[in-house]
């Protein structure tokens, strides 16, 4: 039996629940003779602003227990020349693009939402929302419900392409927003990004990024996005996009088991660029050896109930 | 993974990286901090250029998570065919300490090669190294190539102490001159590298000269301004915090000129880790 | 020089500023024979209810990268046999006792802090209102300005010792907490108390955890704890107990540095039971390195200015 | 720290535990999953009584995050006098792979002694004691205990497969009479070990016998209820997770009995990890 990993988010369908989070994996392109971008379920794109962005100075990023701080501040090539000059070549790779967009203001989205509707090649928006790194607008909107709201209905309105909002995790109550973003249409919902934290030289009583605060990322907060998922799964039906220290096929599955369609993986993939393959493999094993036939079937599938006792000779 | 060629977004053409999980062949500590650690990583070795690098892994689990730089130092060779690589280890953290601690066998993920390298020049301009402490890691391989070459080779070397300078016999044997310096005046210069390099830029005259450099940050900034000064032109090796070291999460990006008082952001990791030294906006931040 | 290490938090004087986080160590007197409890800044005992308490079957915690969720569900003695059994050891061993309260409603909170005031040897009070693992009341005060409002002022009114309220990290804005806190007549707060998260074995699909969520504590957390610290630093006077994550001195001054007043260690101690003294003493190394006379001169002390250029031949 | 005892707050007397960092003597692999770490920790092996444990963690770093409890297979004697101790380990996660991995002067951070022993019985009550898989692991310090003090030994041991029963010629050199069972009936019985333990015990008649077990919880249950169902006393040593080890986390709890329907929880590293069969409320959860 070759097991089913296609899932589906809205309206679309991708190859495998595996998707290269975004601002962890450039453009898709710099990888492209590296890994056949064709075999992901996605490639989720660096976030965009419609502008070019120089991004905070250095040190951006800094490694913490089973983690890393990043304070990026969204360097990027801006929305026109990602779309004359990344898009292409991702078209040709046959990669599925998921672009990652930032605004300042509800405007930006909008615009940036549209420009891309009319670009070829693009399978869905995700709505970034929630970056903790920069100071105007983006988080602003991720952190209000109405702000969240408001963002994916105007969204809505100029694209049809499917709409997903990722959600910050530096909530109280991250399935109000998942909520928020069901009802004003969103397609599906992406989480978590980075949790908002800061790490300081003792030696020099500095903060060790030049933007004092970044977000926290990599297999700490697992069980962290893993519950909010969890949470996220029983408040809303729209398919959600997991994500948050996956670094192998079990951690992929254990975010897919709470509650996820699909899944991000991000930090891991810095220490293995070549991983993909290993989770999507890994998942196929596991489906195989559960006897799952297709991967959609396991979704939400945690048992509560209590536990059995069982007596094996270990 | 074959050795592909593919161009390098930031505008460079590098041989695609490989995943190794490279045996320790030998751990030769030189001091309290510094070690050389030779790995078998045939694939890595062949098609490695100097100044380029390879992300490195001790260990699983979390301590370290990620990866880090290091520049290939030496490229072994059995029968003339490279099978093994050295790096030259400074212990400051906890991947350093692990590297100085391997033993035989261990194995290091190691991932490359990585990143632009030095530009190799041929006689008459000469080559002049400038090294900073571990800044001294490219500079074997570089030595090696450009002697091959019959280009004639410098090394400045500076470090706090002479117990730090290493590896002197190693270039002496390979007909590399050598003009050292100590922060303590235990040998060569009292004070920086830049002292006999300047004393050599001015005594230099009309010859041509190429001048590389790999250190700390303001040592780089001081060998690039001292050879536009002289106009000579020179090639930084640049050391930042690296993610990923293949373009994936701009953690590690230097600024580079845009017009005369302009600067963006390029990602050292694709654009670099080599510069040519005026590239590089020294003021930006 | 000999620094000193003694710290203040409100009217509260500890002879150093390492305290045993409540509920990672005991009543204290677990440790008694192995720890001269008389040298710690302070004790925070395990969280304590009127009543007794069963807490959750097991299991109860799980390790997680870099981290560990528990949900031991408050299991304790009651107030009455912790007074009767436990205080006399605590004073005889000249611990310095803060004791975590926790309760299912504010009369609780009442009547705990009226009870131990009348008690021998208690040094102060923290109240628990963030604890995640358990359904009734604590966490629904912590995670609501006015309910941390009214159980603080409340508590006040009943007793005359310090009165720490302990704040959840799992909101939005903490340092709004911290105000409320504040305002409301606390004599300190202490953050961070546990990251609500969860663990799912992907072979049974079951959650790790009998209560299926639990709480993350351990080096983990500890960018985030720090950002929230500095974040409450910079909201409010009076002093901050801060934690999580903490296993080195360093860590220790890191929390110093973005604001706290004096800190406490839990997961950590379970690896390191005998990390007291290693903490202590490398607090005063700190400070002679650093030729600071005073512990209580580094908080808060973090320089947040451009970094400059400094030149070693490294 | 010396050897100072303390009443144990869940109201037993143990010896004050020590943290040693131990040096791996000896690494015996026993099977693909199975070894036995020798471990250079004369004060913890000097202390230990059968049926203890020790609070394990292999490496720095946060992979594995927390100790592990390892009960004292062997206490090693130079001399007579005991400078070691092994531990049997099973590879089921993190902490069991290095275990499994470790090699000669690696160092494994050891805290203990800790927690309840067995109780050793004198003639003529014999003493049976039934393992089930790594189980095993408390019977090779209790045995010597009991054979000390002439005490007549059997050990019910089982497992999947033959080739996962060890130790048995050291039991047998001990005069310790062996009752095997395998699932797989490769050796001994054909099914688990409450076969034959329970045909002994309607053979044992008159005999005075206690019953030690250490195994999985269904089997510890079973072992209990069939060795109450004799009439015969058991100690059961229960397999808790454990954060601390010492009574700080109260993550390790088992529900102990409370008059006839009720019961409490009682941490298993202080009040346990050896409880009185009768005392646990084995329906609780
Ligand atoms: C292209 C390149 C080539 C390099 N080649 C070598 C080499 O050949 N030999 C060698 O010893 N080192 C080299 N380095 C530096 C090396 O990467 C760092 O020393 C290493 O990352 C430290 O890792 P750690 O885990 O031991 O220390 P960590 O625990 O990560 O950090 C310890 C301290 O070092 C600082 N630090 C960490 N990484 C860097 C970095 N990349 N640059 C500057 N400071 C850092 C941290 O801020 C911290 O203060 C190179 C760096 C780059 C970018
Ligand atoms: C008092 C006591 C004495 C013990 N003595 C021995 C011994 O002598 N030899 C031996 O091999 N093992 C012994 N164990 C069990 C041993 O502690 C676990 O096997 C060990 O913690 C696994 O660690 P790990 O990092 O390898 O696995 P992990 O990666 O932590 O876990 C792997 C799997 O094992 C399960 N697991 C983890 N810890 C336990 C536990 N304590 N009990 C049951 N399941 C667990 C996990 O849920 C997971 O499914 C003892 C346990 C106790 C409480
Ligand atoms: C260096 C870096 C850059 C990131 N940039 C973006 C971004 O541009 N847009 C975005 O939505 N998320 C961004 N993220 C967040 C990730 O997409 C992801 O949500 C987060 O890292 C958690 O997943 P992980 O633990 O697998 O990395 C970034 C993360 C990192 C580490
Ligand atoms: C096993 C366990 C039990 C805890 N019990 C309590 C408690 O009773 N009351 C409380 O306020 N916090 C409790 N906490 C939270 C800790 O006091 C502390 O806030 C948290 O663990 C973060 O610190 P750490 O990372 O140093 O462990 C508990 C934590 C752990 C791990
Ligand atoms: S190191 Fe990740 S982009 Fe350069
Ligand atoms: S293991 Fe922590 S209380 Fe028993």
């Amino acid at each position: 039996m070759t097991p089913d990993l296609s899932v589906r988010i809205g309206p679309l369908t991708l190859k495998n629940p595996v998707i290269a989070a975004s601002g962890c994996f450039g453009y898709g392109v710099e990888y492209a003779g590296m890994v056949d971008l064709s075999l992901l379920g996605g490639v989720a794109v660096k976030g965009l602003f419609l502008a070019p962005r120089e991004g905070h100075p250095p040190e951006r990023i800094v490694e913490t227990p089973a983690g890393m701080l990043n304070a990026i501040g969204l360097q990027g090539i801006g929305v026109h020349r990602f779309i004359s000059e990344k898009l292409p070549e991702l078209r040709e790779r046959r990669a599925t693009v998921i672009v990652n967009i930032c605004g300042s203001t509800l405007e930006e989205y909008v615009e940036l939402a549209r420009i891309l509707s009319d670009a070829e090649g693009v399978a869905a928006l995700e709505l970034n929302i929630s970056c903790p790194n920069i100071k105007e607008g983006g988080i602003t909107f991720g952190c209000s419900l109405t702000g969240t709201y408001d963002v994916v209905s105007a969204v809505k309105k100029v694209t049809s392409l499917p709409v997903i909002p990722k959600l910050t995790p530096n909530v109280t109550d991250v399935a109000s927003f998942a909520r928020a973003a069901a009802e004003a249409g969103a397609d599906a919902v992406s989480l978590v990004n980075t949790f908002l934290a800061m790490a300081i030289d003792v030696e020099t009583r500095r903060p060790k990024l030049s933007n004092i605060v970044g977000g926290l990322s990599g297999p700490a907060i697992r069980p962290i996005a893993v519950r909010m998922v969890y949470q996220c799964r029983r408040s809303v039906k729209i398919p959600i996009v997991g994500m948050g220290g996956i670094a192998s096929a079990r951690d992929a599955l254990e975010f897919m088991i709470a509650g996820a369609d699909a899944v991000q993986v991000g930090t891991a993939s810095f220490v293995d660029p070549f991983i993909w393959t290993k989770l999507i493999d890994g998942i196929g094993d596991y489906l195989r050896r559960h006897d799952v036939a297709r991967v959609r079937d396991l979704t939400g599938t945690i048992d509560t109930a209590a536990r059995e006792k069982e007596w094996i000779s270990s | 993974m074959g050795s592909v060629l593919k161009p390098g977004p930031e505008g460079i053409l590098t041989p695609m990286p490989v995943d190794v999980e490279a045996r320790v062949i030998r751990n030769t500590r030189l001091s309290s901090d510094y070690n050389v650690l030779a790995l078998a990583a045939p694939d890595i070795a062949a098609a490695a250029a100097p100044g380029q690098f390879v992300m490195v892994k001790p260990g699983r689990g979390c301590t370290p998570l990620l990866r880090r730089p290091f520049s290939v130092f030496e490229v072994l060779r059995t029968n003339g065919r490279a099978d093994g690589l050295t790096l030259l280890s400074k212990r400051v953290g906890v991947t350093t300490e692990m590297l100085f601690e391997a033993v035989e066998g261990d194995v290091v993920s190691c991932l490359g090669p990585l990143g632009r390298p030095y530009t190799a020049v041929d006689p008459p301009v000469e080559a002049w190294m400038v090294a900073g402490g571990v800044g001294l890691a490219p500079f074997a391989a570089l030595a090696e190539l450009l002697r091959a070459r019959g280009t004639s080779v410098t090394l400045f070397y500076g470090a706090r102490t002479s117990g730090e300078l290493f590896y002197l016999d190693w270039f002496r044997d390979r007909g590399v001159r050598l003009a050292l310096a100590t922060e303590d005046g235990s040998l060569g210069d009292r004070g920086r590298v830049t002292l006999p390099l300047e004393r050599a830029l001015q005594r230099a005259a009309a010859r041509e000269v190429m001048v590389y450099a790999c250190g700390p940050e303001p040592m780089l900034e001081a060998v690039a301004r001292m050879a536009a000064s002289y106009r000579r032109r020179s090639e930084v090796s640049v050391e930042r915090v690296m993610g990923c070291g293949l373009g994936g999460c701009y953690s590690c990006v230097v600024p580079v000129r845009d017009g005369p008082n302009g600067h963006h952001y390029v990602r050292s990791c694709l654009g670099g880790p080599v510069f040519a030294g005026d590239d590089i906006a020294w003021d930006a931040h």
